[in-house]
């Protein structure tokens, strides 16, 4: 959220039960952090993973240390460093791009133990976390369907258009634009989607700009996955009357009349896993997919002002529960949302 | 009571004392020359005396009453205003702005058309010839000069420093320069007057201060002397006159120029010839394609129509590299601009040019040791004042640096000299040696093509004249043939197309 | 004769002391603003700067990454220097490293079956190719046009990084969430000199680099002709220069020398391109230029200056809670102060 | 026509920054200094704006930290170029990075946040009565930004400034030859000095028009090259205030026409180019010389 207005504490945590034994945590827990050369601000996965620690911080009595590298190779360097240190219990890596190097540094320390947020790797002291954006997203996607199919709110209109941007066009934020893509087309194919790529996470005007240009082509749901250039969305969203949907932490309260939700995606309760369980001693070195399932992805209605309907919520619950079951398995890639389409005709 | 009274002014830099203990004094309504060889003080003395530098010792007296200088506007508003040698003129502008820059009319707007009445009053008053509106990059350089001292009038100076303002005009300019002075001193300015060259001081000033080395020599009333006694003032001896002495014959032809084109417009063609051992020399008044001959030859211009040859060979279509080779030594006429490289040592400005030469460069390689005591060799056989070789060369006079110039150009055994104006600015020292230089390169066999807007020294020298005129050659005079008052007329235009035997 | 030379060298090398010991004084200040920041903002200054150099220079390792963080700023400082020499400022260093980087891990990837004797060589070619190529276009506009080359270099800066971006997001697209190529083969890699650390064989790719732009510019026949034309155009080409050439030349050189800050950090770093690889080495190479005086020896001294507070900035972000941002703002202090040389000399004359 | 409308509208609005940043410059190098800060001096700006913003509650009075802000960068900056006689390329280049490493640092003292500030008070857009009426030309009043208004102002400000007043004259003189003014009495440097105080105030007022008009938050970074642009457009505008209103203006469409082909089935980085290529494109073809103020980058004492 932005500042004030919005909760900045993300409600992911409480499903991951904060250890109760927090005041037998041992003073000398410490914790690593190294964040992508993106580094912090615009509430990027960064900022989230950075919430996690945070807040076990608070909840479980361990300190912290974070670095934000100026360059992918600074990455490695700071791995290197502060494995070498032997200081830090774990260490958290966030961000694919850091594999590379932490398939060697974590090799030639197999007592350190690593985590590694957003990207997978096999090691037996590396523990994984991801997340299915694109199940998300999908669920955003239907969300801006359902808004215009019921008519939820006058800000949304007759016409067939909705949009997406995303910071740039990468692998990550492609599967953001395919899970919404296949959403919105899922309960209505006729809609068409608008696809954006700002260009940057720091750049609200070009964003913005992109907001009212999809509106005058008449999208009026957006919803966006481009940091801090987001906040130009929810600016065109409130001048021009249309819903804008928030991204990975609860964004409502940014503009209350016209964010319908967020598009959550707990990077923090992933961090906070990762800290909690080695504090137990239960660290697991593999793969955790966090997806609808498990919660690490979702639809954040809280702080809205515009309430939707049972009609709406029952069948977006409904939606849910295939993809939890596993009977929607929502398309990662744009290429793929096609034959997604195809095969899952109503 | 002197008008302008400077006492016991002394102002070092470092390492020099650039006046020493000077005295100078101006009556009021005189010219009055300030006489001196090239760094010898009087751009200093001038500037103190203008604001520009401060003394650290002297005092100065104006109409009597003791003054304190700190800058031109104090100077100003003494009534003392200043022509600098390089001219202080915004390019871009017009004459108009240029004249009432920093004293236009209006409140906060400019007041365009009160300005231009102004300068208009000075310039009828004057009786100036001057388009207020023409930008002033378009202007010839006596225009220019023009609209300097109207500047300092407009700001209502009523003594006027001139800083060489001769070096630069040609002949018909400087004539109309001084009918201009004469005109001021009739209204009741002052003129102060720098300059190098004897025969203006004797010609227009009513009295002189020499400097020598920063120190006054003398100060004489010009009807009381001649020119002998101001040169050795000056130079402390006694100063030859370079003339070249006639010669029976002469070696082939080196540059031949056929019906060559030098001005798009006319598009009259010209045709030229150079011998060995021969000094042609162009004469003609600045502007009329002195210019674009001396570049047509080296090649920094392409040619348009016409054949350049040397020593037989077509070179129309080479580059300047190729006419370089084939022997061509270039003095150009703008020497900043064209033939040095100012931030540059002074060994590595002797390179200039010859950059592909065998003899400095081996396999792409510089041959730093064999360059370094060519420099050595040549700055000493040419007597160029250097204080190391390793300096940068913008820290030298200018006659000094038109002698490493012209040492560079002739030491690589040129068939042919090409010299543009190889005097200009210089001091009577030096001109004399370089005069030598050409005459000792004639009697060495090469030819040489001399494009020189002073007439004397297009006369003295020469072998043959040929007159430039918008951009033809109007008359072509053999050695002898001639007198100064014909040729003067050709340089005007005011006589018909003459191609003497 | 010798004996001149000897005063000369001795002359000059006491005023080049001089420079460096304003430079240093000049460093010496921005420190110190930048410990009134830190204290500003609540935390002590002295602990930072500990930590900055204990991370830049603490131990071996420490001091092998910062050698290997200044190689990228030293080549586009070498790069920004040589175009300068030849009149011409080159601000689109950032567009040709980046097109040096990729051409480098694309041949690479392309021609996996060759030895590394001749493949390694190949991909260095082919990347300072590319970023040549990049160099050339403003420098043929600026020879034949007199188009500003600022203004095209600072567009191609765009179109190229974007281009690139479209490589790497497209066609070239490596598995994974990623925007990066594949991984070219680890045989490929330059060596590391010290375990554990980024410092590579590249570091001798940068001296002999260096080492031969010294000897280009001021032993060489060409190099002498391409500093006469940036010195004064007009006076090179009455001398018989050919000035556009040597102007595209000097621009196409740079753009070469720019590329290989980007071909080896592929080739010594990632093993392949991954989209936004430099932190504007291309800008700071302006900087890491000027303050280097435009001589090689001026720049490898710069970069290392900036390697050693980029090195240290990871260690003093960790064990302090000084931002990353800081470091910034002392390194942008260091390039204002150590370019206006006066501060330093008032601050001597008063002291 | 609706869709004509917005796309005059948007291009209005994508124009407003970088003909500011290239009033800056026009501003600055016509006397003779060479500024490439541009983008740091609007980050600057945009910083300011907010700041004053966020304290006073008033959009208006963080206009006018804007504008105080960037009068004192610009004077900051001069104090290097003339003062300290820094190379003027060199402080362009630390002064973008020095804003970009300020700024965030700050955002920390002042919000206590990462990337981005806490939203503040905005200055809305405004539609002049009647005027706003008549068709087509009605809508270049319609819901438009002040900050338009301002940017049209300062531009003919500058025009009448340069061309019709006494210090205007002064002005450009110095740029063409600053030596020639010094001996005609006229202190030089002040006049520098003036100028890029001006400068910094028109730069800082294109940077709070992205941060309190175009958006109502400062992001770190958040001219993403505007200030670049505007550099551009005073280069092809010929260091001229009419030429810089008209080559942002050009640059303004370009990047206008590429939110409306996005969706082309071209890839994005294509799209995104444009802005970009169009300019190359008219630089090369169309052709321009490069020829600026003669004193660009020269001192006096
Ligand atoms: N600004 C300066 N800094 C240092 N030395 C200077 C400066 N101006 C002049 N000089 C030195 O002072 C001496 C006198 O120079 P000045 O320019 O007054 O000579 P000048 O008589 O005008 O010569 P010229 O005929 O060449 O114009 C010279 O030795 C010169 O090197
Ligand atoms: N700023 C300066 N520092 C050092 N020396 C200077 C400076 N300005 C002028 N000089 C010296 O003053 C002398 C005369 O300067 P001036 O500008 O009159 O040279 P010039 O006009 O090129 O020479 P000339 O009158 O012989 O053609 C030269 O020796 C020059 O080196
Ligand atoms: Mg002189
Ligand atoms: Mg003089």
């Amino acid at each position: 959220g932005c500042g004030s207005k919005a909760p900045t504490t993300p409600s992911g945590i409480e499903a991951s039960k904060p250890s109760e034994s927090q005041t037998a945590a041992p003073k000398d827990f410490k914790v690593g952090i190294i964040f992508t050369e993106a580094g912090l601000g615009g509430q990027s996965f960064n900022d989230l993973a950075f919430e996690g620690v945070k807040k076990a911080a608070t909840d479980l009595g361990i300190t912290y240390d974070y670095v934000e590298p100026k360059s992918v190779s600074d990455e490695a360097i700071v791995q290197e460093d502060m494995a070498s240190s032997e200081e830090y219990d774990i260490i958290i890596c966030v961000g694919a791009e850091q594999i590379d190097a932490l398939k060697k540094v974590a090799a030639n320390y197999p007592e350190q133990k690593f985590a590694l947020i957003d990207a997978n790797l096999e090691l037996p002291n590396v523990a994984c976390y991801t997340s299915k954006e694109q199940e998300g997203s999908f669920m955003a996607g239907a969300l801006a369907a359902l808004l215009k199919q019921e008519k939820v709110t006058d800000k949304v209109s007759d016409g067939n258009t909705v949009g997406v941007m995303v910071g740039v066009n990468n692998p990550l934020l492609n599967r953001f634009v395919a899970g919404y893509t296949a959403g919105a087309k899922y309960i209505n194919p006729k809609l068409e989607v608008l696809v954006d790529y700002v260009g940057g996470f720091g750049d609200p005007t070009t964003a913005k700009n992109i907001a009212t240009t999809f509106n005058s082509k008449g999208a009026d749901v957006i919803f966006h996955a481009a940091g801090a250039s987001g906040m130009g969305l929810f600016q065109a969203a409130q001048e021009k009357g249309f819903v804008a949907i928030g991204v990975n932490l609860n964004q409502n309260g940014v503009a209350p009349d016209n964010i319908v939700a967020s598009m959550m995606k707990r990077v923090d309760s992933s961090a906070y896993h990762a800290i909690e369980s080695t504090l137990n001693g239960e660290f697991k070195a593999g793969l955790k997919v966090m997806g609808l399932a498990d919660d690490g992805v979702g639809l954040n209605m809280e702080g809205s002002n515009i309430k939707l309907p049972e009609s709406v919520t029952s069948k977006l619950d409904e939606i849910k529960e295939l993809v939890v079951s596993g009977k929607l398995v929502i398309p990662a890639k744009i290429e793929e949302v096609n034959s997604f389409l195809e095969s899952n005709k109503k | 009571m002197p008008i302008i009274d400077m006492r016991q002014i002394t102002k070092r830099f470092p390492g020099v004392v650039a006046n020493d203990k000077v005295d100078f004094q101006v009556e009021k309504q005189e010219i009055h020359c300030l006489l001196g060889e090239n760094g010898s003080g009087k751009t200093t003395l001038m500037n103190v005396l203008f604001g520009l530098y401060h003394p650290e010792e002297g005092e100065i007296f104006v109409k009597g009453e003791k003054v304190r200088i700190n800058n031109p506007n104090d100077a100003y508003k003494l009534g003392i205003g200043m022509v600098h040698q390089h001219f202080m003129l915004v390019n871009q502008m017009t004459v108009l702005e240029n004249i009432i820059l920093g004293n236009e009319c209006g409140n906060f707007f400019l007041d365009r058309k009160a300005s231009e009445d102004a300068v208009r009053d000075l310039i009828t008053r004057f009786n100036f010839k001057l388009d207020l509106n023409q930008k002033i990059a378009d202007l010839s350089v006596g225009m220019k000069q023009r609209v300097e001292i109207v500047k300092t009038l407009y700001r209502g100076a009523d003594i006027i420093i001139l800083d060489e303002p001769t070096a630069v005009l040609t002949p018909q300019e400087v004539a109309d320069l001084f009918v201009i002075l004469h005109q001021l001193r009739r209204e009741g300015k002052t003129i102060i007057f720098i300059t190098h060259k004897l025969n203006e001081t004797m010609e227009m000033s009513d009295s002189v201060t020499v400097l020598r080395k920063g120190v006054k020599v003398a100060d004489l009333k010009t009807r009381d002397v001649n020119e002998n006694d101001l040169a050795a003032h000056m130079v402390g001896r006694q100063v030859e006159h370079i003339v070249s002495d006639s010669v029976d014959s002469y070696g082939e032809v080196v540059l031949s120029i056929k019906d060559l084109v030098l001005n798009d417009k006319t598009r009259v063609p010209v045709n030229l010839q150079v011998r060995a051992g021969e000094i042609l020399g162009i004469a003609g008044v600045e502007g009329n394609g002195q210019q674009e001959l001396e570049e047509l030859i080296i090649g920094t211009m392409p040619v348009s129509s016409g054949t350049i040859e040397i020593n037989g060979k077509d070179i129309t279509r080479r580059p300047v590299a190729d006419r370089k080779d084939m022997g061509i030594g270039y003095i150009p006429a703008d020497r900043h601009k064209n033939a040095i490289l100012s931030n540059f040592s002074i060994i590595e400005n002797y390179l200039l040019g010859y950059q592909k030469d065998k003899e400095y460069v081996k396999n792409g390689f510089i041959d730093y040791k064999k360059l370094e005591s060519d420099t050595d060799r040549l700055v000493r056989e040419f007597n160029a004042k250097v204080a190391d070789i390793g300096d940068p060369i913008s820290s030298l006079s200018g006659g000094n640096q038109q002698k490493i110039v012209l040492s560079r150009e002739v030491s690589h055994d040129p068939v042919l000299v090409i010299a543009a104006q190889p005097v200009r600015g210089l001091d009577i020292g030096a001109i004399e040696f370089i005069h030598k230089t050409l005459l000792r390169l004639r009697a060495e066999n090469k030819a040489i093509l001399l494009i020189s807007a002073e007439l004397s020294e297009v006369m003295n020298l020469s072998d043959r004249i040929a007159v430039l005129y918008e951009g033809q050659v109007s008359a072509e005079f053999p050695r002898g043939k001639y007198n100064q008052e014909q040729i003067g007329l050709f340089m005007a235009g005011k006589a018909e197309k003459e191609v003497g035997a | 004769m010798s004996e001149a030379t000897k005063k000369r060298a001795t002359i000059k090398a006491l005023s080049a002391l001089g420079d460096f010991g304003n430079s240093l004084l000049s460093v010496a200040i921005a420190v110190i603003i930048g410990g009134l920041i830190i204290l500003a903002i609540g935390e002590n200054p002295i602990e930072a700067y500990t930590a900055l150099i204990e991370g830049s220079l603490g131990n071996a390792r420490s001091i092998a990454n910062t050698f290997s963080k200044s190689i990228p700023l030293a080549f586009t400082g070498l790069a920004v220097a040589m175009a300068n020499r030849g009149g011409m400022l080159n601000i689109g260093a950032e567009g040709q490293l980046h097109a040096g980087a990729m051409a480098t891990a694309l041949v690479a990837l392309a021609l996996p079956g060759l030895p590394v004797v001749i493949l390694l060589p190949v991909c260095i070619i082919s990347g300072v190719a590319a970023g040549m190529l990049v160099g050339f276009i403003p420098g043929y506009f600026k020879a034949k046009k007199q188009t500003s080359e600022v203004i095209v270099a600072i567009m191609l800066n765009y179109i190229v990084t974007l281009f690139m971006s479209f490589l790497v997001n497209g066609p070239f697209k490596a598995e994974g969430s990623v925007s990066q190529t594949n991984a070219i083969s680890e045989g490929l890699m330059l060596n590391k000199l010290i375990e554990n650390s980024q410092l590579t064989t590249a570091l001798f790719i940068l001296l002999a680099v260096a080492a031969v732009q010294y000897i280009f510019l001021w032993k060489s026949a060409p190099g002498f002709q391409l500093r006469a034309v940036g010195s004064n155009p007009s006076a090179s080409v009455s001398a018989g220069m050919n000035s556009k050439k040597l102007m595209i030349f000097s621009m196409s050189l740079s753009g070469g020398i720019a590329a290989l800050a980007g071909v080896t950090e592929v080739l010594g770093k990632y093993g392949r391109y991954i989209e936004g690889f430099s932190p504007s080495f291309g800008f700071t190479g302006i900087a890491v230029a000027i303050l280097g005086r435009n001589h090689p020896g001026g720049v490898l001294v710069t970069s290392l200056l900036f390697g050693i507070l980029d090195t240290g900035a990871l260690r003093m972000g960790r064990v302090t809670n000084v931002s990353a941002n800081i470091i910034i703002v002392i390194q942008s202090l260091v390039i204002l102060l150590v370019s206006a040389p006066e501060i330093a000399k008032m601050i001597r004359r008063r002291g | 026509m609706e869709l004509f409308s917005k796309m005059i509208t948007l291009t209005l609005q994508l124009s407003v920054p970088i003909v500011l940043g290239a009033m800056c410059g026009t501003i600055a190098e016509r006397g003779g200094i060479i500024l490439l800060g541009v983008e740091g001096l609007m980050l600057l700006g945009a910083f300011t704006g907010v700041l004053g913003s966020h304290i006073t509650g008033s959009a208006y009075i963080g206009f006018l930290f804007s504008v105080a802000g960037g009068a004192a960068f610009g004077f900051l900056y001069t104090v290097f170029c003339l003062k300290f006689k820094a190379h003027q390329s060199v402080v362009g280049v630390g002064v973008n990075m020095f804003a970009s490493g300020i700024t965030a640092v700050l955002l920390k003292v002042f919000w206590n946040r990462e990337g981005m500030s806490d939203p503040v008070a905005t200055i809305p857009n405004v539609t002049v009565p009647i005027i706003s009426e008549i068709p087509v030309i009605g809508m270049l009043f319609k819901d438009q930004s002040p900050y338009l208004y301002i940017m049209v102002l300062i531009v003919a400000a500058v025009w009448v400034v340069f061309y019709r007043t006494r210090i205007g004259l002064r002005y450009r003189a110095i740029g063409e030859q600053p030596f020639a003014v010094q001996t005609s009495g006229i202190n030089v440097n002040r006049y520098r000095y003036v100028a890029m105080t001006f400068a910094g105030i028109v730069a800082g007022i294109g940077g709070s028009f992205l941060s309190l008009s175009q958006n109502n938050l400062f992001v770190i970074d958040m001219t993403a090259g505007r200030g670049f642009m505007g550099l551009a457009a005073n280069i092809f505008g010929g260091w001229n205030p009419i030429g810089s209103l008209l080559a942002g203006t050009v640059f303004a469409v370009a990047q206008a026409v590429r939110f409306y082909v996005s969706d082309l089935g071209v890839p994005i980085q294509f799209i995104q180019m444009l802005p970009y290529a169009v300019t190359l494109f008219i630089l090369l073809f169309v052709g321009k010389k490069a020829k600026g103020p003669e004193a660009l980058g020269k001192l006096v004492k």
